[in-house]
């Protein structure tokens, strides 16, 4: 293509107008299709096995896509933090920068250098990628559907697999998210990618216990572990969990932060030490899947948050509005109000991205190993001694077991007399060495 | 041993210098422009007055007198006390230096001189800051007065070291101071320019950027160049030289002091001679012919090759039983093969390919290669010489030959065992900045089956190598030269070889076998260890700045 | 039938002795031929347990994947990969739990073994990892006793469960949900609680004695201590 | 270094909250929250370049801005340089390469047969300005400055003085005698006379 071409062809996609004829000129015949092939998916829709497999394939579609316009979206929320205007080149308000990212991708030298190891170094993205997307299995997307011209009191799940151990299928599928990491560091031969891949598997064997620990808070409270269970719980009652164990919650989110590398805890590509971290030799595609990968996680992880504390599909907290609606519209509206939370989700992890600095390795271990996995412990004993005693059928008991813990910390904290976390002066100043 | 007291200082110093020498020797820097240790005194720049203590008149004590003495021309005595650092030397200073910028142009930025120029230096230490002079300033045209020389009159101090030098050391007196006073100027007689063997010494000796070589006009600023120590390959003299460089490239060859052989003198062979070194027509890559047309090669495959060629050449057992050991096989092992070292090699080079040879064909016939002489040793009033054999290591090879033993012939007995066809390998080493290869040399040559040309350019033997081997020039190697009268000198390297071009030691060291980097001076260790000769290396006093 | 087996697993058993690290690599080759031919054979020979019930053909795959990453386990001459085969025989073996209704078991399975033993185990390969491999990475321990160990266990299970009859198709939804959280918790409290208990208690120890070991001594600074 | 040399600061005590950091973090996400919202200060501070420049809000200080280098002409449009080596003598970054020859014009000797700049190597810090003795080379205001290839951005001396006519209306030559080598307070008349007396 010429220079003059791309020019002119970049004005046109720069103009609203022409972004909206393309959309119409795609949508119709697609709306047309769908028409048509109504008695078609109409069984498809209906059936237990497919429905849930349908679902899967529209989120999956949703969450590849949506990691583009989650780079468009830090790219920008970095620009706004910044007092900058982030990327508004391609296409009207930057919203194609996505695409222009995505083909840059796509074009880029695909380089895998001499010494890699190289089943290791063409392994460790997909890897990734395949574990941070398994996780969307257990996800209840919208709780049941009964479609019109169902039998009534059937209903089709929304959820692929309605596993007994729910949440422990995602902990366990979680806790492989670490190989394609190790394995990219290993396998590049490079030693910030190596020095890199170290400290993933540790920050995240290390932040799995405290997660772990917050997870067994609510599921003492909660008495399941299927996920489908706990949102059901949380939309009838009303009472969401945050509400109920606002620590753990905390707890949560701050291990989240670390199991998906995010700032502050992205040590292990932490730029101005490493380099690029585990990802140094990796260009065009097996980068961009390692991207899709952190994006992805993101949103398996804020998905799985949402369901244990934030209600998973439910609208609004103190009503069960919605709670036994199952009519295909309200399917769709629970859709939305989840996805409409991962992404507030996501914003917040964003926004934390750009407000926060890096943590320095030693630290970030000793805020797990002393401070997080510590008051997880506490958390869950206490948690454990008021379920014990039927504390969880009042949800303001779980509230007070937080608030009571929370307080006696802060009392241990202004006792003692050393900072939770920090500098420590009894100490060798090297804990855990720069890894 | 006299000594005197120099600002306080006691020093001692050399009979029957003048204080001058024995300052700046001290390690004083006394300015002066018109004294030069080569050349007579005359004490006309009065920039090295100095106080002296004198006996009173009345009293016969020793006091200061008065008046200033010229340093350049009061020899030392014993227990004599003089003194520099008064206000009165410093005041004779500073109104010299004056008077000598009266007309001097302020042009240093287009000066050649500028960075080595006394009078730069000496403004800057003792003189003035500004001038008072309001008149216009006297200006001259630039002469041309030689084939090598240009004369600024208007920057000339009239210091006549240029003059002098043209009278004692040349023995030629083109230069004369003409006219008198203020009106006084250096030039030549009509019809006669300044045109003697030596004559490129006169710009190093000019203190100020009056006399100015052609050849180096407008090309550096002088403290861009980087001076390497050399030895000059002019001649078999072993004249030492500085090689000023940059970026790689010679721009100019100046003169090193050596008390045994040049003093502070080159001739200008040795001077202007280095052209060669940046000629476009050398040889940049290694070739191998193959079924009859060369190839390019890569410098790795050259030792296995050369190394199992010569093997195959030698008659009888293999190379691995091919020790210098008493096997029957011995006296035909490598009859057929001869190495022809070249008098342009280095010492080091020389004893590594022979060895090289020796011990692949332990019969091979060493040569000294084709030793060029021109004419007659030319020696001048003072004893400088200029010698007529333009090799600079003949006799450094010879001494290696002689070592080694064996068989060895010199090159016409060597050609004439060719034209025979008594040789089937031949190693010729070139390396000579002319042509060499004369057609009778190129077809005896042409009689040996495997010929390896290790040459700087490409000559009449390019048809018929079986291996060519490009060279590096003196200035892009090192290792030592023994010069005509046995005085081993070393040299080093000042710039790297042409692209693709790999330095002879280091080609030789890979060839005999070794790795890593070829140091002159390991292997000059080894060879002393075998040869006294080579165990003590001559390296001139280096002399201060200005000292001269 | 048991004559075959024998001859099957045999050659499985020798070359897996072949295969095994260190060997000459025409050896190794020979082996792996030896192992695929046993692989071959055994996959033959439970040919006709193949297609009894659905989801068996699943069982089947998932026990082979499983056996040969226990194979490339020990036969792979570099510990990283012998990792990352483990993992995927602990993968493998998860899926055959699941199978099984063993739900929970399954998971349990990854998160402690793929999640943290094993991260663990490739976490102290790559820090220990030399310029080239070590002899006790390149070179099997005692690889004929092993090998003949194996194939005795290997042998006697398979004869034992070939002799048996081939076992019913047995719908999903009958079998007793023993693999399920509820069922494993209910029976840990109540069957097995003093085994939980002392499990708990051996792990607390070791625990502590992992903290005892790995805790460092504050340094000693003479002047320091000669002020105190 | 003297004990009394020593001084010891006392780290600021901290509240509990504050050693929970979690206050700390908040309070900062709410400040960069204020500036997520803050459309004004945003467009207060973002150049939108192509379409905004410095220039064209004239907050580019033409006199002493070190952009692309220009070679000056003198009066009689020839080149100013003397090929002094000062500029390249004086470059910290080793960009400038001189090859310098005998002038064609009787009032001066040398100058520049080959004047290039590697516009890439360049630091732009100006001394090479500072240095010139004949105010022959000059950083311009100009600095969009882009090529496709390393060579072309290798100015020569003709591109140079093209770089000259392009601006020298926005920053005009000082034009000092050209002669003067900055060291005698303008007196031109220090040169050798360029002609030459033969005696040969």
């Amino acid at each position: 293509m010429t220079n003059q071409t791309i020019q002119r062809v970049e004005g046109a996609l720069r103009n609203p107008l022409v972004l909206v004829g393309v959309g119409a000129v795609l949508t119709v015949p697609a709306a047309l299709v769908l028409v048509l092939a109504f008695p078609l998916y109409r069984g498809l829709l209906s059936d237990p096995f497919w429905f849930p497999l349908l679902v899967m394939a529209a989120v999956l579609f949703l969450i590849l896509n949506a990691t583009a316009v989650c780079i468009l979206a830090e790219r920008k929320i970095a620009g706004f933090t910044q007092d900058r205007y982030g990327p508004n080149r391609v296409g009207f308000w930057g919203l194609l920068q996505p695409v222009a990212d995505g083909l840059k991708f796509l074009l880029k030298e695909d380089i895998i250098p001499r010494r890699v190891d190289k089943p290791l170094f063409l392994l460790a993205p997909c890897l990734a990628l395949i574990v941070s997307l398994v996780g969307f299995a257990v996800i209840p997307w919208a709780g049941e559907v009964h479609w019109p011209w169902m039998e009534a009191g059937t209903t089709v799940s929304t959820q692929v697999a309605r596993l007994d151990i729910g949440i422990l299928y995602v902990i366990a599928v979680g806790s492989l998210g670490v190989y394609g990491l190790v394995l990219a560091g290993y396998a590049s031969n490079n030693k910030y990618s190596f020095y890199g891949g170290l400290r993933a598997t540790a920050q995240m064997i290390s932040y799995e216990l405290p997660l772990g620990l917050a997870l067994l808070c609510v599921l003492l409270t909660t008495g399941t572990l299927r996920l489908e269970e706990i949102v059901n719980q949380q939309a009838h009652s009303g009472v969401w969990y945050v509400f109920v164990h606002p620590l753990a919650f905390l707890l949560i989110v701050i291990c989240l932060f670390a199991e998906t590398n995010r700032a502050p805890f992205d040590l292990p590509e932490a730029e101005q030490e490493l380099v690029g971290g585990y990802h140094t030799e990796y260009s065009a595609m097996k980068f961009a899947l390692f991207f899709l990968a952190e994006y992805a996680h993101m949103i398996t992880g804020s998905a799985v948050a949402i369901a244990l504390f934030l209600g998973g599909w439910a609208p609004l907290p103190f009503t069960s509005w919605l709670a036994d609606n199952t009519a295909w519209w309200a399917m769709l509206l629970k859709f939305g109000v989840y996805l409409l939370k991962v992404a507030l989700f996501i914003g917040v992890m964003m926004w934390v991205r750009w407000t926060i600095p890096r943590f320095r390795f030693d630290q970030l271990m000793r805020l797990a190993w002393r401070s997080l996995v510590p008051l997880g412990l506490l958390l869950m004993a206490a948690v454990a001694v008021l379920t014990l005693f039927g504390g969880q059928r009042v949800w303001w008991a779980g509230l007070g077991v937080n608030v009571l813990v929370l307080l006696g910390v802060l009392w241990w904290a202004a006792r003692s007399k050393q900072p939770m976390t920090g500098r420590q002066e009894d100490l060798p100043p090297v804990e855990f060495g720069a890894m | 041993m006299p000594k005197i007291i120099i600002d306080g200082r006691e020093i001692e110093c050399r009979a029957g210098i003048p204080v001058l020498q024995a300052a700046l020797e001290a390690g004083l820097a006394v300015p002066h422009y018109c004294y030069h240790p080569g050349l007579s005194i005359v004490a006309s720049c009065r920039l090295c007055l100095m106080e002296m203590k004198l006996p009173h008149p009345q009293t016969r004590e020793l006091v200061w007198a008065p008046k200033l003495f010229p340093s350049c021309q009061t020899p030392v005595q014993d227990g004599m006390e003089v003194r520099f650092d008064s206000a009165a030397v410093r005041d004779n200073q500073k109104h010299v230096m004056e008077y000598y910028l009266l007309n001097h142009p302020l042009d240093c930025p287009v000066c050649d001189k500028a960075g080595e120029c006394y009078l730069q230096d000496y403004t800057e230490a003792h003189g003035p800051g500004s001038s008072r002079m309001v008149e216009d300033k006297q200006k001259n045209p630039k002469k041309d007065i030689g084939p090598h020389t240009l004369l600024y009159q208007d920057r000339c101090v009239l210091c006549s070291r240029c003059v002098r030098f043209c009278d004692e050391i040349a023995g030629t007196g083109e230069l004369a101071v003409v006219n008198r006073g203020s009106r006084g100027e250096i030039d030549v007689f009509p019809g006669r320019p300044l045109d003697n063997p030596l004559q490129g010494n006169v710009v190093d000796l000019c203190p100020v950027g009056a006399l100015l070589d052609k050849d180096f006009l407008f090309k550096q600023r002088v403290w861009l160049l980087r001076s390497t120590k050399s030895v000059s390959p002019a001649d078999s003299g072993g004249q030492t030289i500085w090689i000023d460089s940059n970026e790689q490239g010679i721009h100019r060859i100046r003169p090193r002091y050596n008390e045994r052989v040049n003093e502070w003198w080159i001739s200008d062979e040795a001077r202007f001679g280095w052209k060669y070194v940046h000629r476009p027509d050398r040889l940049n890559r290694p070739q191998v012919r193959e079924a009859g047309t060369m190839r390019p090669a890569r410098w790795e495959e050259l030792p296995t090759l050369l190394r199992s060629r010569f093997a195959e050449m030698t008659p009888g057992a293999s190379l691995a039983e091919g020790a210098l050991g008493p096997s029957p096989d011995t006296a035909l092992k490598g009859r057929g093969i001869a190495a022809v070292l070249s008098p342009m090699m280095s010492c080091e080079e020389a004893w590594l390919l022979a060895r090289f040879v020796r011990d692949v064909a332990p019969q091979a016939t060493l040569v000294l290669g084709h030793v060029p002489v021109v004419g007659e040793d030319q020696t001048f009033p003072k004893g400088f010489t200029i010698k007529a054999e333009k090799c600079p290591n003949r006799r450094g090879v010879e001494t290696i030959l002689r070592h080694l033993g064996g068989h060895t012939a010199d090159f016409r007995t060597f050609l004439g065992q060719a034209v025979e066809r008594r040789f089937d390998a031949a190693y010729i080493v070139g390396g000579y900045p002319d042509v060499w290869v004369t057609p009778d040399v190129a077809d005896a040559l042409a009689k040996v089956e495997f010929l390896v040309v290790h040459d700087l350019f490409p000559s009449r033997l390019n048809e018929r190598a079986a291996v060519q081997i490009p060279g590096a020039t003196w200035a892009e190697r090192e290792g030592t030269f023994m010069n005509c009268d046995g005085l081993l000198q070393p040299f080093e390297r000042a710039i790297v070889p042409p692209e693709g071009v790999k330095s002879d030691g280091q080609f030789v060291y890979e060839l005999a076998g070794r790795s890593g980097l070829f140091h002159a001076r390991k292997v000059r260790d080894e060879m002393a260890a075998e040869m006294p000769q080579f165990a003590e290396v001559f390296v001139p006093r280096e002399l201060p700045k200005h000292a001269h | 039938m048991a004559g075959l087996l024998t001859i099957i697993l045999a050659l499985g058993a020798v070359g897996l002795f072949l295969a095994l690290p260190g060997g000459q690599a025409r050896a190794v080759r020979a082996g792996q031929i030896g192992l695929a031919a046993s692989g071959v054979g055994l996959l033959a020979a439970t040919l006709g347990w193949l297609f009894p019930w659905p989801g068996a053909n699943f069982f089947a795959g998932c026990a082979l994947v499983a056996l040969f990453a226990a194979v490339r386990v020990i036969t792979h001459p570099r510990p990283v990969y012998s990792a990352l085969y483990f993992v995927l025989l602990i993968l493998a073996a998860a899926a055959l739990l699941v199978q099984m209704q063993a739900e929970f078991l399954a998971a349990a399975l990854v998160i402690v073994y793929a999640g943290a033993i094993l991260v663990t185990y490739v976490f102290v390969i790559m820090l220990a990892q030399q310029a080239r491999p070590l002899v006790h990475d390149i070179r099997s321990h005692e690889p004929l006793l092993g090998c003949l160990a194996g194939f005795l266990l290997l042998w006697s299970i398979a004869v034992r469960l070939f002799a048996a009859p081939v076992p019913p198709a047995v719908p999903a939804a009958d079998l007793p949900a023993a693999g399920t959280v509820a069922a494993v918790g209910t029976s840990l409290l109540t069957t097995y609680v003093i085994a939980m208990q002392l499990a708990g208690l051996l792990l607390l120890a070791a625990l502590v004695g992992a903290i005892a070991i790995a805790r460092r001594r504050p340094l000693r600074d003479p002047l320091l201590e000669g002020e105190e | 270094m003297r004990d009394e040399d020593i001084i010891v600061l006392q780290e600021p005590k901290l509240s509990p909250a504050e050693r929970l950091y979690l206050p700390q973090i908040f309070d900062g996400m709410v400040t960069t929250l204020r500036h997520m919202f803050s459309l004004k200060r945003r467009q207060q501070v973002v150049r939108q370049y192509p379409e905004d420049t410095r220039q064209g809000r004239g907050e580019l200080r033409i006199a002493n801005y070190r952009g692309v280098h220009r070679l000056n002409k003198d009066a009689e449009g020839r080149v100013a340089c003397v090929a002094c080596f000062m500029c390249s003598t004086a470059c910290p970054a080793h960009c400038i390469h001189i090859e310098a020859g005998e002038s064609p014009w009787p009032d001066r000797e040398k100058y520049p047969v080959k004047f290039e700049i590697d516009e890439l190597r360049c630091i732009y810090c100006g001394m090479c300005e500072e240095a010139c003795p004949v105010d022959a080379i000059e950083l311009t205001p100009h600095y969009e400055l882009v090529g496709r290839t390393r060579e072309e951005m290798i100015f020569d001396k003709e591109k140079l003085l093209q770089v000259f006519e392009e601006t020298k209306h926005t920053k005009p030559r000082k034009d000092p005698p050209i002669t003067d080598y900055g060291l005698t307070g303008g007196q031109g008349k220090d040169v050798a006379s360029p002609n030459v007396e033969r005696k040969v």
